[in-house]
C-alpha cells in the first residue's frame, strides 16, 4: 500500500504570477511603450516632457481612483465628465464673484460629494442600475454646465493661489501631479488595508454574502459614488487651475478614458477584483501613449488608428506572455 | 534642419478644420518648412497638453484653433515664455502674447447674414418668416455666430422665431434635430445653421420632410450637399470662410516671426455670402 | 412581558408564531410555529423543498416574513435586514454558503467582523485567529491567503462554519453544514454542536443525514410543503419514525 | 398531528408579473410619456409626427437588438459607432465610383460581418474584455474613417433605389421604419425560441456551465459580434441612404445611445438577462422623448437637463410602483 | 490495439494513467492511476481536497491534465474541452451543479442538447421529456418553467443529476450528487445508479456518505492529498476499514 505523504509546498512565486497577473502585464506593457518612445523620439524621456505627462494626467489619474472602487463594487460612473464640467465652470464662476479660493475649493469638494451621493442613492437604495442613473446624471449634469455658462468659457483672473494647484511646483514637482500621486496612495491603502475597501470589495464580490454578514451593503454602494463625485470635483478644479477658465466643455469624452484606464488596469467591469496599481499604470501608459505619438510626429488622420492598434495589440501580446492560467476578462469568461 | 511648425487643431470631423490643415501644409511645403498637426478630438486639455509637449520639443511656431479661448490661454503664455511665436486661428483669443489673430470676425459674419436674411426676407418673402436655428451649442464660435444672426433680427416686425435647436455638431443629431424642430413648426419657413454639420443636418431634414418649397435655409459652410440645395432653390445662401487660407496664412505668418520678422496683429480673411449668383467657382472644390 | 420568566416552562430563546412567505405564486411556507430554547439543538428535517431554508433565513433577517411574529427573548422583533438578526447575536451558516470568491480565506471568516489597528486591517491578528477557527474543524487549509474561489467544496462549507461558529453566537443556525464534508470533518462539526451547546447557545441544524440528529439534537421539527407537520422530543423517536413523517403518510 | 396538505397553486400573475417586471416597467414609462406628449402639444399625435419618430429611431433599434445579444452574453460593443461611420463612409465613396447599390449593400453588410468578428476573436478567443477589445476598435474604425473621407462628407448622387432606403415609403409606412421593425422581430424569436438564442442566454448566464455541457462557448461570443456588427453595417446604409452622403462625423456617441436603450429596456450588463421587447421601448422612449422635448419648445440649454431627470425620474418612479420583489439593477444586486 | 478485448481482464472503459494537476504552487494531483470498467460503479472517497473533483473534472475534460495519459476503450485521447468528452458520451454531475441561473428548469435540463424543430426550440416536447426526467428522481418541481436561480439546494441537485443521467450516457460520473438530497430522493439516485449500471454505464460516485457506497459501488478508491492511496474490492471492505484509509494511518 502507497505510504501516505503530504503534498509538497509548491513555489509560492507561482501563485504571486498567478494572483498578480494583471498588473504584471499592464505594467510590462507601460515598461515597453516608456522604451519604445525612449528610444524613437529625442525628447520624451527628458525631465520636462516627463513632468508634463504626470501633470497632464493627474486629472484623469485622480478620477480613475475613485472610478476603481465604483468599478469594484460591480457599478460605472458615466457621469464624471459632467461632473467636472460642472465643477470646473461654477468654480469659474464664483472666483469670478471674487470669493476666495480656498473657500470655493472647499466648496466645490462638497458639491462633488453631494452630486456622488445623489446619484449613489438611486443606485444603492433605489436599486436602479448604475449605468442609467450616471447616464442621466451624465446628461443633467453637463447641461446645467452648459446652461450656466450659456456655452462661453468663463475666465479666471489673478488668483495666483487657485492656479498654483494646476501649474505650480512644490519641491520640483507639479502640484497636480502630487495631489495625483498623493490620491493614489490613499486610493491604495483604503481599498487594500482598511476595513472600507473591504467592504467595497465584498459588496463587488458577492452583494448578498456582504449584506448577511451585516455589512452596510447600501450603504457602501452609495458611498463609492460619493467618493467619485469628490474625485471629479477635484480634478474639474485642477483642469480649472490649469487653464485658467471654466467651460462647459471641458472633459468631454473623460468618463470613457477613465474608464478605459481603468479597466486596463484589470480592473474587472464584473465588480469584485481590481487594483490601484493596475489603474495607476493603466493611466500612465495611455498619457504615454498620446503624448509619444505627438513626440513621433504621426499625421493626425493616423493616431485613432495606431492609438487602437497599439493597445490591442500590445494587450494581446501580453496574454499570450502571460497566458498561464491567466485569463484577463470577467470573472466569468473562465 | 528644417524648422518644424505645430497647428493645434479642434477636431477633424468637419471638413472645415480639414481644408484649414490642407492649406497649412500646402504653404508649409511652399515656404520649406516641417508642420506637424494635432487633433484634440474636441478636448480643451488636450490641446494644452498638446502645446506643453510641442514646447518640450521646441518647435519653431504654434499654430492653435482654440476650443476654449480662455482655457489656452496659459498654453499661450508658456509659449510666449519659451521664446515660441504663437498665432491664433479662427476662435478669437483674448488679450495675450499671441502674435496674430487669423481669421473671421465670426460676429460679425454672424450679424451679415442677419443682414442678408432680413434682406432676403424683404425681398422674396413678403416680409414676413418664422426662422428656426440648428445650432451647436458645445461650440463656442457658432454660438457666437447664433447670437450675430439673432441680435439683428432682435425686434424687426414680421420676424417670428421658432427656436433653437442643438445639433450638437454632429450631422446625424442634427439632422434629428432639425426634423423635429420642422414638424414642432409645420409654419416655419427659414433656418439658420450655424455650422457645418448643422446645415448638412437641416438641409437633409427639409429634404426628408419634403419641405423644399416651403423653407429657405441660410447657414455657414459650403459642401457639395449645399451647393446642391442652392441648385434646387431652397438654400438661399450660405456663408463660405477660406479656411485654407486662414491655414496657410497662420503658417506664412509663423515663417515670418521665426524668421524674426513682424506681422499684423489681425489677419482677416474675408468671408463670401454664396448664393446662386456666385456658386460658380466652389463648384470645382467640392466635386 | 417578562412575567413567566423562570417559570414552569423554559423561555424560548427564539419563538415563531403563524410565519408566513410567499415568492411569486409560491407559498413557501403557509404558517410555521416553532420554539427554540437557550441550550438545545433542534434538528429541522423535511422533504427537498419543504421550506427549511426560507424558514431559517427568516430567523436570520435574510427574508422578511410576509405574515407572523417573531419573538426574541419574549420581545416581539421585526428585522428589516440581517445586520439586525446579527446585532442579536443570530449566526447563520447558509446552505449558499455565502462566500465572497474574491476574498482570500482570511479576509472571508472575518467578514463583517473585521478586526482593525485603527483604520487599518490587522492582518497578522486575524491570519492567526483564523489558523485557530479552523483548526477546531479538523480542515486543511494549505494557503490562508488563497481567494476561496478555487477551493474545494469542503473547504468552503467548513469555511462558512467557522465564520458563523467563531463569534459566540446566541443563536446558531446551519442549513446542511456538512453536506460536502468528509468523516473526520463531520465528526469535528457534530462535537463543535454539542461544545457550544453546553455554553447556553441554541442551535438549529437542517441536514438529510438523519443519522447525525441524533448524535447532537434534543428536538427534531419535520416540515412538509412549507407546514411544520410534526415535533419529537429525540428520545421519542428513530431513524424509521422520521422517515416516515418526512416522506409524509397522506402524500399518495 | 397535522394532516398532510399540499401547497396550493397560487396565481400564475403573481409569476408573470415578478418575471416581466421590467418589461412592464419600460412599458408603462414609455405609455406615459406618449400620453404626456399627446396631450401637452398639438403635433405631436400627427401621423407624420410619429413616423418621423420611427425613422429616426431606426438605425438605434437596428444595433440595440443586436447589442441585446452581446450584452446578454456579459460583453458590450462600444465599436457601432464607429463601424456605423466607417460603413457610411465606405459606402459612399463605393456608390461615387458607379457600383450597383445593390452590391455595395451586400459587401457593406458583408463588411460589418468582418469587423465584428475580428473582434470578436479578441473578445473569445483571446479572452481580452470587451471593453476595451471595442474600445480600441472605437478608435481604430473612426480613425480607419476619417482617413479615408479625409474630413469630407461625400456625396451620393442619383442612386434613387438606394435612398428609398433611407426615406421611402412602403406601404405608407418609412423603409428604415419597416427595416427596424423586421430586425427587431428577427432578434426577439432568435433569442426568444431558436436554439442559437438559447446558446446566448447560457453563456451569458454561466460561461463555464454553458462550456461543460458542450456548448462551442467562444464561437457564441464571438458570433454576438459578429451580428452587432452586421447590425451597424445596415444602420450606417439607413442613415448614409437618409442624410445623402457618407461622412467620418455620422453616428458620434452612438454606442452610448444604443447601450442606453438596451439597459433602459431591462437588459443587465451583468449577462444572462435581456429582452427584445425591453431594447425596442427603451429605444423608443429615448426616441420619444428627444422629439417631444423640441415639440414642447424647451429651450436647448435644458433639454439634456430635462431630458435626463425624466428618464432617472421615471424609472425611479417605475420602480416603486413595481416594487414586489423587483430590483431592476443585476442580479448581484439581491 | 483491440487486441486484448474479451481477454482475461476485461479492458477498462477508461483508464487513467500518471495523472498530474497544478494549480499555482499547488499540486492538487500527483500522479493517479485508476481504471473504470464497462457496467461497474466506483467509489472515489477520501478527505476534503484530496483532489477528488479536479480527478473527475480532468475525465469529463473540463480541466487538461498536465501530465499523464487517458486511454478511452484502449485509445489515448487528449481532450481539448468538455464538448469532446461529452461527444464520447461521458457526462458529469458536477459539485457546484453547474446550472444556468437565468434558464428555466426546462431549459437547464436540456442544456447543451435542446430538442429543435427546425432552427426552433420544440417547447412543448422538452417540456414532457422534463417531467418525465425529474419524475424517475421524485423530485417535486411545481412550475417548471420558473427560473431554477430560486428553486431550493435540493431541487437544484435534482436538475443537475437528472441533466446527467438522460441522455444515454457510457460513462456517469456524480460529485457529490446526493448532498443536499433529502431521503427519498437519495434513495432514487442509488436505484437510478443500479439501472444505469445494468445497462453497462460505468458509473463513478464521489460521495462522503460511506454508507450508500456498500449499496451501490462495486469497487472503492480512495484518495489522500493529491494520490490514489488505495483500491477495495466493496466485499472486501467495511465502514470502519474504509474511514482508515481515508483519515490515513500515517497522518499523525
Ligand atoms: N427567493 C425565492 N424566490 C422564489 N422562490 C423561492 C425563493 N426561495 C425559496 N423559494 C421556493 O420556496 C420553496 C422552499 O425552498 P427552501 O429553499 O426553503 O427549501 P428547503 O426545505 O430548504 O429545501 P432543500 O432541502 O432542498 O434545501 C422552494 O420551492 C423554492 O423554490
Ligand atoms: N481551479 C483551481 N485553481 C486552484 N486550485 C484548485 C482549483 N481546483 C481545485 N484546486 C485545489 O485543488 C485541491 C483539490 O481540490 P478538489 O476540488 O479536487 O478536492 P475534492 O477532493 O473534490 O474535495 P471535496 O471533498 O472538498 O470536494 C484543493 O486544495 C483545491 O483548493
Ligand atoms: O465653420 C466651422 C464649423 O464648421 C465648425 O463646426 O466649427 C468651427 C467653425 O469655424
Ligand atoms: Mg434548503
Ligand atoms: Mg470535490
Amino acid at each position: 500500500m502507497t505510504v501516505y505523504t503530504e503534498r509538497a509546498k509548491g513555489s509560492p512565486l507561482a501563485d504571486f504570477f498567478a494572483e498578480h497577473a494583471q498588473v504584471l502585464s499592464i505594467a510590462f506593457f507601460f515598461l515597453a511603450c516608456v522604451a519604445f518612445f525612449a528610444v524613437t523620439t529625442d525628447t520624451f524621456m527628458t525631465v520636462g516632457n516627463l513632468l508634463n505627462v504626470i501633470r497632464q494626467a493627474a486629472p484623469i489619474l485622480i478620477v480613475a481612483v475613485a472610478m476603481t472602487l465604483v468599478i469594484v463594487t460591480g457599478g460605472i460612473d458615466l457621469s464624471v465628465g459632467s461632473q467636472v464640467a460642472l465643477v470646473n465652470a461654477v468654480a469659474a464662476i464664483i472666483l469670478a464673484m471674487g470669493y476666495p479660493w480656498p473657500i470655493v475649493v472647499a466648496g466645490m469638494l462638497a458639491f462633488g460629494a453631494l452630486m456622488g451621493i445623489a446619484q449613489g442613492w438611486f443606485v444603492a437604495y433605489q436599486g436602479i442600475p448604475a449605468f442609467i442613473v450616471t447616464l442621466a446624471g451624465l446628461s443633467i449634469l453637463r447641461g446645467l454646465a452648459l446652461y450656466l455658462t450659456q456655452g462661453y468659457s468663463i475666465p479666471i483672473k489673478d488668483v495666483p493661489g487657485f492656479f498654483w494647484l494646476g501649474r505650480g511646483q512644490f519641491i520640483g514637482l507639479p502640484v497636480p501631479a502630487l495631489i495625483a500621486v498623493l490620491v493614489a496612495a490613499i486610493g491604495y491603502v483604503v481599498i487594500s488595508s482598511t476595513k472600507y475597501g473591504r467592504q467595497v470589495v465584498a459588496v463587488g464580490s458577492n452583494m448578498e454574502a456582504a449584506r448577511r454578514v451585516g455589512m452596510p451593503a447600501q450603504w457602501i454602494i452609495a458611498s463609492v459614488y460619493l467618493v467619485s463625485g469628490v474625485a471629479s470635483a477635484l480634478a474639474g478644479l485642477l483642469i480649472a487651475a490649469r487653464l485658467g477658465s471654466g467651460s462647459s466643455n471641458a472633459a468631454v469624452g473623460f468618463e470613457l478614458q477613465v474608464v478605459a484606464a481603468v479597466v486596463l488596469g484589470g480592473t474587472s467591469l464584473m465588480g469584485g477584483r481590481g487594483t490601484i496599481l493596475g489603474t495607476v499604470l493603466g493611466t500612465l501608459t495611455i498619457a504615454v501613449i498620446g503624448n509619444g505619438l505627438i513626440l513621433m510626429h504621426i499625421s493626425p488622420f493616423f493616431t485613432q488608428i495606431v492609438t487602437g492598434v497599439i493597445i490591442l495589440l500590445a494587450i494581446w501580446l501580453n496574454t499570450r506572455i502571460f497566458t498561464t492560467s491567466f485569463r484577463f476578462g470577467s470573472k466569468k469568461k473562465g | 534642419q528644417e524648422k518644424t511648425f505645430a497647428l493645434v487643431q479642434i477636431n477633424q470631423q468637419a471638413l472645415f478644420f480639414n481644408q484649414m490643415n490642407e492649406g497649412a501644409q500646402k504653404a508649409a511645403d511652399a515656404a520649406g518648412v516641417k508642420l506637424v498637426i494635432f487633433n484634440a478630438n474636441n478636448d480643451p486639455a488636450a490641446q494644452n497638453s498638446a502645446i506643453e509637449t510641442y514646447i518640450q520639443q521646441k518647435v519653431a511656431g504654434l499654430a492653435v484653433v482654440a476650443i476654449d479661448v480662455n482655457g489656452i490661454m496659459p498654453a499661450v503664455k508658456q509659449a510666449a515664455d519659451a521664446g515660441i511665436p504663437v498665432v491664433a486661428i479662427d476662435a478669437i483669443l483674448p488679450e495675450g502674447p499671441q502674435k496674430a489673430q487669423i481669421g473671421v470676425d465670426n460676429a460679425k459674419a454672424g450679424a451679415d447674414m442677419g443682414k442678408f436674411f432680413l434682406d432676403y426676407v424683404k425681398a422674396n418673402m413678403d416680409g414676413k418668416a418664422k426662422v428656426g436655428v440648428v445650432g451647436a451649442l458645445n461650440s463656442f464660435i457658432q454660438n457666437v455666430r447664433q447670437e450675430g444672426f439673432e441680435k439683428t433680427l432682435e425686434g424687426v416686425s414680421g420676424i417670428e422665431k421658432a427656436g433653437v435647436v442643438d445639433g450638437q455638431n454632429i450631422q446625424d443629431n442634427a439632422l434629428a434635430a432639425a426634423e423635429n424642430l420642422i414638424t414642432g413648426n409645420p409654419d416655419m419657413t427659414a433656418v439658420y445653421a450655424t455650422g457645418e454639420p448643422a446645415l448638412m443636418g437641416a438641409i437633409a431634414a427639409v429634404e426628408s420632410q419634403g419641405k423644399q418649397d416651403a423653407i429657405k435655409v441660410f447657414g455657414w459652410d459650403l459642401t457639395a450637399q449645399a451647393i446642391a440645395g442652392i441648385d434646387a432653390g431652397y438654400v438661399a445662401a450660405v456663408i463660405q470662410q477660406d479656411p485654407a487660407a486662414m491655414g496657410a496664412a497662420a503658417v506664412d505668418a509663423l515663417k515670418k516671426l521665426s524668421d524674426g520678422g513682424s506681422v499684423d496683429k489681425n489677419i482677416a480673411v474675408p468671408v463670401t455670402i454664396v448664393t446662386k449668383e456666385n456658386v460658380e467657382p466652389y463648384r470645382a472644390v467640392f466635386k | 412581558m417578562l412575567s413567566r420568566q423562570s417559570g414552569a416552562a423554559k423561555r424560548p430563546r427564539i419563538s415563531l408564531r403563524d410565519i408566513r412567505k410567499t415568492f411569486g405564486s409560491h407559498q413557501a411556507l403557509r404558517g410555521v410555529d416553532l420554539d427554540l430554547y437557550p441550550g438545545e439543538c433542534l434538528g429541522l428535517v423535511g422533504d427537498n423543498a419543504a421550506g427549511k431554508s426560507t424558514l431559517t433565513k427568516i430567523i436570520s433577517g435574510t427574508y422578511i416574513p410576509d405574515g407572523g411574529t417573531i419573538l426574541i427573548d419574549g420581545e416581539e422583533v421585526r428585522f428589516s435586514g440581517p445586520a439586525e438578526a446579527r446585532s442579536r447575536n443570530i449566526e447563520m451558516v447558509f446552505q449558499d454558503l455565502s462566500l465572497c470568491d474574491h476574498i482570500d480565506v482570511v479576509g472571508n471568516l472575518f467578514l463583517g467582523r473585521e478586526i482593525t489597528k485603527g483604520p487599518f486591517l490587522d492582518r497578522a491578528t486575524m491570519l492567526a485567529e483564523a489558523r485557530k477557527m479552523l483548526d477546531a474543524l479538523e480542515i486543511r487549509i494549505p494557503r490562508l491567503t488563497a481567494k476561496v474561489e478555487k477551493l474545494s467544496g469542503g473547504q468552503r462549507q467548513a469555511i462558512a462554519i467557522a465564520r458563523a461558529a467563531s463569534f459566540s453566537p446566541k443563536v446558531l443556525i446551519m442549513d446542511e453544514p456538512t453536506s460536502a464534508l468528509a468523516v473526520a470533518e463531520v465528526e469535528a462539526v457534530l462535537s463543535l454542536i454539542n461544545r457550544v451547546k453546553a455554553k447556553g447557545v441554541s442551535v438549529v441544524l437542517i441536514t438529510h443525514r438523519l443519522q447525525d440528529l441524533f448524535r447532537v439534537c434534543d428536538r427534531i421539527a419535520v416540515m412538509y410543503e412549507g407546514t411544520k407537520v410534526a415535533e419529537r422530543e429525540i428520545g421519542k423517536t428513530d431513524l424509521e419514525d422520521l422517515v416516515k413523517l418526512i416522506v409524509g403518510g397522506e402524500r399518495q
